[in-house]
């Protein structure tokens, strides 16, 4: 089958907003109906994608599947779609990860499907979007497309306080974004500017990426997408929206939050800041390795005190996403390759986690950790999965999770060791507060909370086990053959690192 | 008066007239709403293609006081479709409330005629006559419900600080003329040039004349800190006519900052930038900040104009530092901003259509579930306005910020101020989003029943909405034609 | 008998004796206006005061504006102002406070503004002539309806318009409420 | 003195800056209104003794000053109005307490 | 051998696999898979290891053979392979593991026979069996990594068995923990071996780690030695493993006797020539070892969870391995490493078989006199008991005597006075635990007293044919002294590092230094006994004393501070209770706070701070038209003056 005539990457991008224009026209009362088209337009574009994976060549540098159309030609602003090895990973995360969230959805949501599923599509829209954008403008504007379908799923289908929650994620995310949007601006601007005042190619990327900038844009434009993705990541300090937002999402949000938002930061450095402003990455870098290995060892030992469960597995992320902005900042090839590797592993562990709380929130409706225990012999499968989960979040060899951790180690090793043996400490506090975790939800008998609850402790249900099958699979497989990921980022890897490597850290000695 | 002359002018004749059917209309058949409905929709239609013929040509008039660019065509067909929209939208909220529909559209045009002669004014009595004829009707619209006490109160509030305003710009415009000798804005900036020619600053008795100006038209556009009539005045007045005084109004006055700053003032810009950028920055922030703390959602959308006032003032302020990328973020940035207020308030007189109903937010609680269709339409408009892309609010944004980041300097602090306040905004359109979808409605009554004509409203104001945001070519290349007519 | 050119024993021309006398009334009145208590006296004082203005336009060679000034100030305006002000006088409001709070502020801020534009004024070269010029009153019907017709058109439409609108709001209304 | 465009001009301020004052200072709206007359008068004075003054502007000026008494009538006329149709609603004409709509 | 070598982690694997997916549903029928995957993989390691012990086949010339599976990690340079390496040191290793794991497995079958969790066992024996072999035979360091991270985890599984129990659910993780403490240290030197050598093939590590410069060996060989520490649980990191007696005694014997535990030693081993080439690192592994090794055996002294004695005794003798490997006596600590792996294996069943007669009963001062109730698990206990004491011609001798003995001809003196004392101690609570458990009068609970009975065959056997190494593995492979079978086999695998010590290589002199030195270990091993005898009794045929409780408790009255040392374990739990989860859980809850009220609360603050603005700006719009003008004017006027400042420049 020929695809390359088609245009696969908008059909990707966009089907997910054919279903929701679909469920849009589908009378409230039929919720099945909704979540079936829903679940189906979903499942259509991740087949799709599948084909993306077949199709693509590895060995071919540049990126493929493009797609190109001029939109807003006054400033050069292209419909420019393609992917490299990096964002292919990302987009087929997604899309799995969205049906599985939709799945997911089937039980606990209730009230206002419709909306629900609507905003769920848009929300995929949105995430793929940005990963296969190449052109500054557009990747901007599916940035910000995501936000809205964020906050009406957290501020809708929530928890108690979810308004702040969600408000507080959009404002802070919008801080970072919009200064961005300055960086951008700025950048096109610098690079119309050489040019004679000529918009074309300003805001795209491939011809962006070939232009070296003057260090003083560099290092303000370089700042900016700092701010905006380093909140989105979230990196030390700019965490504080993600565990109030994880606690208050639900389950399926708080899926596609750990799974695929916070892989939009990750994605940023890698795809824009570092190749664009490489030099400015190269000053900020000991800066940002510092706050890296600050978030991977405080967002460890706070985990350790949280009293609840999602909570936990919000900081624990705040801690695993340290590993993807250390080990983008170390240029090293293993630091960027284990960067990436982390964000799809800690994409497929923690969500698979969050659909594990989920199972027992819609159960009891509480995550409060001090009230379990004994889960174990009431509901052995579900002790098992979670059980593999935490351990592959934890890193056990074997699992993904851990190859993702060890390269990241090994590059930071290369850069520092003192770096490296900071942030690998973390595996210790890392078995500390899952272990924990696990201990205080599974072992010794069973807790009052639960016998109180005992009718609705049944075990995995069918759908379920459904949803956490195949991240299990993956978890697995990505653990035994990393290769299979490695090979696919692998050109990513050596365009960044190449055009890294060439540039220098800017001399900041303003006095001189 | 030559046939030239009156050809060239015809636009505004037309609006005149239209003006005048409307009355006739009213006079011949007393209350037939829906006739002075069709009347005044045809009228702006006739209009509208009027401006459209007279666009064809760029021309002066009556001895170079009136002329015809595409700035005046950009503007005028603004102006048309904002008087429009109003007309569109107002009937319901007037009828329930036992309100005359011709005196308020032949008041409106009126003011749009006002608006036009800004738009096209070339000389600086035209220039304070048309404020005039623009502003007064305004005045007497926002005192239009004279049964109401708030709308009384508004309005009296919008014409004493409105009168002293003009009694202080007029000054300025006078001191400006006795240096200038002339009152064509040509000649005047042709003698301005003299007299900075050789690296002489302006005389004392200029710089006055400027801040008296400025002052005026700040008022107008109402800029921090001579905003004080805009939040009381647009609370008061009855919803429709508060959506027309958010935007008609405010875009009339920058299409006289364009004319006489722009226009005849353009030799002192180095002189007034600073304050511009001031008065952008003093705007945008405080306007955000004030409209986060408020409660009514119509006060809290007149301050959310106050800070859009502040964004049109970097692009401004963009223009005076050199880039002619700010006069075009300007006028985008009105044309996006004018669709998407308008469809706001929109909503909100639909949802006030039962009088007695606030513009509280209480009023919005469950929307999402009570009235799903308007309650999207409203989360749209929001989301433009707090600059979401990809709708029109944010390519207005970023038209202006981008400017801004051309222009460099001072003017990149204020491109960050401006996407700082924009994040602050967010919290209180997306507020209102939160009692749209996240709060059980507090009363459980019957929504009311809205007419046609405001579903075509604004399904009209939302596809423009969506598409200046998608689609911003063809309103790319007017706003760079219409630059271009500026000197 | 001849007028002397000055006037004796101050030495002043007569223009000068005018003028003086005119901007006094002027200043006088208007302070009366703004600081009366009684409203109907403001009223009164302030038709002087415009009054005074028709002298000082007829000293300074517009009689056309002078008439225009008596004709429209004090003619329409302060007549429709004095009926306004016996409109809403009702009996029951006792002369309280005629100042704001802020008044010493206002006058602070007043006597800066006259201040700054007073210096400024001085300040300024405004490439005046040392005599008056008069205006032929032909001269300028010529120029109203031919160089000025324009603005001439637009004040019939804004007086139209402010006419309407005025009558609307003004009129009592059938079953109104009051 | 009467020959000197200065001394207007200073006169016109003068009065300007009391129009400012009494708009400023006093409650009664018909009395602002009436400061807002004298502020236009001081403008007009203005315009006037600069046609006197200044040759280039001899001939606009009586007009423009005409225009502006023109302006000055519609303004009083909406004024009047809008003051009328609000001491209907509230019973009295004091600015200061018509702060309903406040913050 | 391609196919047999991966055959040997991959059935265990597979019947874990099998028995966690369907054991459940199997009920008593689940153990039969991981049995006969455990079988089968033990006669093919047989296969594997007489093929490299004798030289035969692929293993030709004493080369090691090298599988390769797949590649594992390929990024970039960094290039990890899935491959297994088989040699001599890995044969010996494989005897101990499928050895011993086979026979628990075997002995499991009756020990578990009544536990709901049965198939649950089975299936985390098979993973443990699995991972203990991937460790083993794993040709990279990556490898061993992720074997000895799955051992860790199976441990885990396995001490937390009973979950319900919270001591064993706190044990597992304790244990787990603070051996991740130790793969810290692995994981850094594993880092600091790519990025310094570009590979992690312990082959060709071993072949390039010459080239590097000294500081950098020494790092390397000392974060090594850190993971060793932790899974072989030395000082400090020695605290889980008695905790982990939580775990049932096959597990015990099992993992925390003759296998994992032994992990440490082998990577020392295994990694043997970077360490030979950091000679201060080695004295650092010397010291460590000895002192874990005193230390543990000071507290066995007064312990009477009869386990724990046995978890120290084992900490003791790890000690030893390590102080053997200090020293450079490699084949020694090997061999110490196979012949204790047999008997503290027979001892640990031993006790099970104990407890299981007790019902359940640990604790020794309610045990006593017990010789005759259970014959058979009393006799091998016995002969594990003279085994571990250093007695010829017990499997226990030759090993210890070969440690003692090279320590001192090596010229670590402190080592083999050290260890010398510590023969005695290990003599003396050896039999202190018989006199205790199984002479003198019985003072079991009266209500468990007549249902003692000696444990079914299934777990009888696997004590009697663990008895026959631990009597005989010493002469089979260590006779003749000093020249035996196993150096022969080990020479290809030690013979760098023997080489870069540069020792004199003096014959074996039994009628010299080395049979004073034998003399001298024996008599201080007999010297414990005697000790042990006085106190707490013997009965041997035709000797018969019984114990001296009232001794006992004087000689502690005298030595108060010792005793109560011993007793609590040198307060080792309780500091690091205090360190790391006292100020540890204040540091963490401050660091919670921190990011609430600091972190968190600026951010809040600076929304706070934002509404706050605007409240407060709100009020300049006092609703008053005058208050507005005046705003206005005051804005004219500043504006008035900035434009006359901006025209006067």
């Amino acid at each position: 089958m020929d695809i390359t005539g088609l245009p696969i990457l908008t059909l990707i991008t966009f089907a997910p907003l054919v279903g929701a224009i679909l469920i849009a026209f589908i009378p409230r009362s039929s919720a099945g109906l909704v979540r079936a088209t829903a679940l189906g337009t979903s499942l259509v574009s991740w087949a799709l994608s599948l084909f993306l994976l077949v199709g693509f060549l590895p060995s071919h540098p540049n990126f493929q599947f493009v797609e190109r159309a001029d939109w807003i030609s006054a400033f050069g602003i292209q419909y420019k779609l393609g992917v490299d090895g990096l964002s292919l990973v990302m987009v087929v995360l997604t899309t799995t990860l969205t049906w599985i969230s939709i799945l997911a959805s089937f039980g606990p949501i209730k009230e206002r499907v419709k909306e629900y599923m609507i905003s769920f599509l848009i929300l995929e829209v949105g995430m793929l979007g940005v990963f296969v954008a190449l052109d500054l403008f557009l990747f901007y504007i599916f940035f910000e497309i995501v936000l809205v379908p964020m906050y009406l799923i957290i501020g809708i289908w929530g928890g108690a306080n979810r308004i702040y929650a969600t408000i507080k994620f959009v404002l802070y995310t919008l801080v970072g974004s919009l200064l961005m949007l300055v960086g951008i601006l700025a950048t096109a601007f610098a690079f119309q500017a050489a040019h004679g005042g000529n918009w074309a190619g300003a805001f795209d990327y491939e011809t962006l990426r070939q232009f070296s900038f003057d260090s003083t844009l560099q290092l303000f434009a370089f700042l900016a997408f700092f701010l905006a993705f380093a909140i989105k990541i979230p990196m030390f300090p700019f965490h504080t929206w993600l565990p109030d937002a994880h606690v208050e999402a639900p389950t399926a949000g708080s899926v596609i939050l750990a799974g695929v938002l916070l892989k939009l930061g990750g994605y940023g450095f890698i795809r824009f800041a570092v190749p664009l402003f490489p030099e400015a990455a190269h000053t900020y870098a000991p800066a940002i390795i510092l706050l890296s290995v600050i978030a991977i060892i405080y967002g460890a030992i706070v985990a350790l005190v949280q009293p609840d469960l999602k909570k936990l597995v919000a900081y624990s992320s705040v801690s695993h996403m340290g590993f993807v902005t250390l080990g983008i900042f170390v240029f090293q090839e293993q630091g960027l390759q284990g960067a990436i590797l982390q964000m799809v592993n800690h994409g497929l562990i923690t969500g698979a986690l969050f659909l594990l709380v989920g199972v027992l929130y819609e159960r009891t409706h509480d995550r409060t950790i001090a009230k379990m225990g004994g889960l174990s012999a009431q509901m052995p499968v579900y002790a098992v999965a979670f059980g593999f989960f935490m351990l592959a979040s934890a890193g056990l060899p074997g699992l993904s999770g851990f190859i993702g951790e060890f390269l990241v180690f090994v590059g930071s090793f290369a850069y520092s060791p003192a770096v490296a043996a900071a942030s690998t400490i973390v595996m210790v506090f890392a078995a500390g507060y899952l272990l924990w975790m696990f201990q205080r939800m599974f072992f010794g008998e069973l807790s009052d909370f639960f016998k109180n609850a005992i009718g609705h402790l049944d075990d995995l249900r069918p759908t379920e086990v459904l949803t956490l099958v195949p991240l299990g699979v993956l978890v697995v497989v990505f653990g035994l053959f990393p290769g299979l990921l490695l090979t696919l980022v692998q050109g990513t890897v050596t365009e960044v690192l190449h055009g890294a490597a060439q540039a220098s850290a800017i001399n900041l000695a303003f006095w001189q | 008066m030559s046939a030239a002359d009156f050809s060239t002018i015809s636009p505004v004749v037309a609006a005149v007239l239209v003006a005048a059917a409307i009355l006739l209309v009213d006079i011949v058949r007393p209350g037939s709403r829906t006739l002075a409905i069709a009347t005044s929709l045809l009228g702006l239609a006739i209009v509208a293609a009027v401006v459209l013929w007279a666009g064809q040509s760029t021309a002066d008039a009556f001895d170079g006081a009136y002329r015809q660019d595409a700035l005046t065509t950009f503007l005028d067909l603004l102006f048309v479709a904002i008087v429009a929209f109003t007309i569109v939208f107002a009937p319901d909220y007037l009828e329930s409330r036992d309100l005359p529909f011709a005196e308020f559209a032949a008041v409106l045009v009126f003011a749009m005629t006002g608006a036009m002669l800004l738009a096209a004014a070339s000389d600086l009595l035209v220039l304070f006559l048309g404020l005039e004829l623009m502003v007064i009707p305004g005045y007497l619209l926002a005192g239009f419900a004279k049964r109401d006490a708030l709308s009384t109160e508004g309005a009296i509030k919008y014409f004493l600080l409105g009168s002293f305003s003009s009694a202080i710009f007029l000054f300025g415009l006078v001191f400006t003329w006795g240096l200038t000798g002339s009152t064509r804005i040509d000649d005047v900036a042709r003698h301005l040039t003299d007299m900075l020619s050789g690296g002489a600053s302006m005389s004392a008795g200029l710089a006055m004349g400027l801040a008296f100006m400025t002052t005026g038209v700040a008022f107008k556009i109402a800029a921090v800190p001579f905003h004080y009539w805009t939040p009381d005045a647009y609370q008061g007045s009855p919803t429709p006519i508060t959506g027309y005084l958010s935007v008609g109004p405010k875009v009339g006055a920058f299409a006289l900052i364009l004319r006489l700053f722009i226009g005849a003032l353009d030799p002192l810009k180095t002189d007034w930038l600073p304050v511009m950028e001031i008065l952008a920055a003093l705007t945008m922030t405080m306007g955000n900040l004030v409209a986060l703390t408020q409660s009514n959602v119509k006060r809290m959308l007149a301050y959310s104009s106050i800070a859009h006032t502040g964004y049109i003032l970097v692009g401004l302020a963009a223009y005076a530092a050199g880039r002619i990328e700010g006069l075009e973020g300007v006028l985008f940035y009105a044309a996006a901003y004018t669709f998407m207020n308008l469809g706001a308030f929109a909503v909100v007189a639909a949802l006030q259509r039962r009088p007695g109903v606030t513009s509280h937010l209480d009023t919005f609680a469950g929307l999402g579930r009570r009235e799903p269709i308007l309650g999207v339409l409203m989360t749209l408009f929001l989301l433009s306005l707090t600059g979401i892309p990809p709708l029109a609010g944010f390519f207005g944004k970023a038209y202006v910020i981008l400017a801004a980041v051309q222009a460099g300097g001072t003017l990149t602090i204020l491109a960050v101020i401006a996407v700082l306040n924009a994040a602050a905004a967010a919290f209180y359109y997306l507020r209102v989003v939160v009692y749209m979808y996240m709060r059980e409605p507090t009363s459980e009554a019957e929504p009311p029943k809205h007419g046609s004509l405001v579903w075509a409203g604004l399904w009209a104001a939302s596809a423009l909405t969506i598409a200046i945001g998608v689609f911003p070519g063809p309103l790319l290349d007017a706003v760079h034609h219409a630059a271009l007519a500026l000197p | 008998m001849a007028i002397p050119s000055t006037v004796p024993f101050i030495g002043l021309s007569w223009d000068d004796v005018l003028f003086l006398l005119f901007a006094t009334t002027m200043i006088g009145t208007a302070l009366l206006v703004v600081s009366m208590r009684d409203i109907i006296r403001c009223g009164l004082a302030m038709m002087a005061s415009f009054g005074a203005l028709a002298g000082i336009y007829v000293l300074l060679g517009a009689p056309l504006v002078a008439a225009a000034q008596v004709l429209i100030y004090i003619g329409a305006i302060a007549v429709l102002i004095l009926f306004a002000i016996m409109l809403t006088q009702s009996k029951a409001a006792p002369a309280r406070l005629v100042f704001q709070t802020q008044a010493v502020p206002a006058g602070i801020a007043a006597v800066i503004l006259a201040v700054v534009i007073a210096l400024t004024v001085t300040a300024t070269d405004w490439g005046a002539v040392t005599s008056r010029l008069g205006t032929a009153t032909d001269e300028l019907a010529r120029l109203l309806f031919r160089d000025y017709v324009l603005p001439f058109e637009i004040v019939s439409v804004l007086l139209l318009a402010a006419v309407i609108g005025g009558v609307f709001l003004a009129k009592r209304e059938e079953g109104g409420p009051q | 003195m009467s020959n000197s465009l200065d001394a207007y001009l200073v006169l016109s301020g003068i009065i300007f800056a009391i129009g400012t004052f009494g708009f400023l200072a006093r409650r009664n709206a018909i009395s602002m209104l009436m400061s807002i007359e004298l502020m236009l008068n001081a403008v007009n004075l203005a315009i006037v003794a600069f046609g006197s003054f200044v040759e280039a502007l001899r001939t606009a000026s009586s007009v423009i000053a005409l225009i502006v008494m023109a302006v000055a009538a519609a303004e009083a006329t909406v004024g009047l109005a809008i003051v009328i149709a609000i001491y209907r609603n509230r019973r009295t004409p004091l600015v200061d307490e018509y702060d309903t709509l406040r913050q | 051998m391609e196919t047999l070598i991966p055959l040997i982690p991959a059935l265990p694997l597979a019947g874990f696999v099998f028995t966690g997916l369907f054991g459940r549903r199997l009920g008593k029928r689940a153990s039969l898979v991981p049995v006969l995957a455990v079988v089968a993989s033990w006669m093919i390691a047989m296969v594997v290891v007489y093929n490299a012990l004798t030289g035969s086949g692929a293993f030709a010339g004493g080369q090691g053979v090298e599988v390769h599976l797949w590649n594992w990690i390929p990024a970039g340079a960094f290039q990890v392979q899935f491959g297994f390496y088989a040699d001599n040191l890995t044969a010996c290793l494989l005897i101990v593991v499928t050895t011993i794991g086979m026979l628990v497995h075997v002995y499991s079958l009756g020990y578990m026979s009544h536990d709901p969790g049965y198939w649950r066992f089975f299936a985390y024996l098979n993973l443990f069996m699995f991972s203990m072999l991937l460790l083993v035979l794993a040709d990279n360091f990556l490898l061993v990594f992720a074997g000895w991270e799955l051992v860790g985890l199976s441990s885990y599984l396995l001490i937390g068995f009973w979950y319900r129990r919270r001591s064993a659910a706190l044990a597992a993780k304790k244990a787990f923990i603070v051996n991740r403490v130790g793969d810290v240290g692995f994981a850094l030197g594993i880092m600091a071996i790519f990025v310094s050598l570009g590979t992690l093939n312990i082959r060709e590590v071993i072949e390039r780690i010459g080239t590097l410069d000294h500081t950098q060996i020494t790092v390397i060989a000392l974060l090594l030695f850190a993971g060793a520490m932790g899974k072989s649980a030395q000082f400090p990191l020695h605290v889980w493993l008695p905790d982990a007696m939580e775990g049932p005694t096959p597990v015990s014997a099992l993992i925390h006797a003759a296998t994992m535990v032994n992990a440490g030693v082998y990577l020392v081993a295994r990694a043997n020539p970077i360490f030979a080439h950091a000679p201060e690192a080695m004295v650092v592994v010397a010291a460590v070892g000895i002192f874990t090794a005193i230390l543990a055996a000071s507290i066995a002294f007064t312990q009477t969870d009869i386990k724990r004695v046995l978890a120290y005794s084992t900490l003791s003798q790890l000690g030893y391995m390590f102080a053997a490997l200090g020293v450079g006596a490699w084949t020694a600590a090997i061999f110490h490493l196979m012949s204790h792996g047999f008997f503290k294996g027979l001892l640990f069943l031993d006790s099970g078989s104990v407890i299981h007669a007790v019902d359940g009963e640990q604790d020794m001062r309610r045990m006593g006199g017990l010789r005759r109730r259970i014959p058979i698990t009393y006799a091998t206990m016995f002969i594990g008991s003279v085994a571990i004491s250093g007695i010829p011609p017990l499997a226990g001798f030759f090993s210890k005597d070969e440690i003692l003995g090279e320590a001192f001809k090596n010229g670590f003196l402190w080592v083999w006075a050290i260890g010398l004392l510590v023969a005695g101690m290990t003599a003396f609570y050896m039999f202190r635990l018989m006199g205790l458990t199984f002479w003198g009068k019985s003072r079991v609970d009266p209500a468990v007293e007549p249902h003692i009975h000696e444990s079914p065959r299934s777990m009888t056997l696997p004590l009697l044919v663990l008895a026959v190494p631990s009597v005989l593995l010493g002469l089979a492979i260590g006779w003749p002294l000093g020249s035996g079978q196993l150096r022969t086999w080990l020479e290809p695998v030690f013979h760098e590092a023997v080489e870069l010590a540069a020792r004199p290589e003096a014959a074996y002199a039994f009628f010299g230094v080395d049979g004073a030195l034998l003399i001298t270990s024996v008599a201080v091993a007999t010297l414990g006994i005697i000790g042990a005898w006085a106190l707490f009794g013997l009965e041997l045929p035709g000797i018969r004393r019984a114990g001296n409780p009232d001794r006992v408790r004087s000689l502690a009255g005298r030595m108060p501070f010792l005793y109560r040392a011993s007793l609590n374990k040198w307060w080792f739990d309780e500091l690091y209770d205090l360190l790391f989860i006292r100020i540890g859980g204040r540091i963490a809850a401050f660091l919670w706070w921190f990011d609430r009220a600091v972190v968190d609360g600026t951010v809040n603050g600076v929304g706070a701070l934002t509404a706050d603005a605007g409240r407060g700006l709100r009020r300049f719009q006092t609703g008053h038209v005058q208050n507005y003008a005046l705003g206005i004017a005051i804005g004219l006027i500043v504006m008035a003056g900035g434009y006359l400042v901006i025209a006067g420049r």
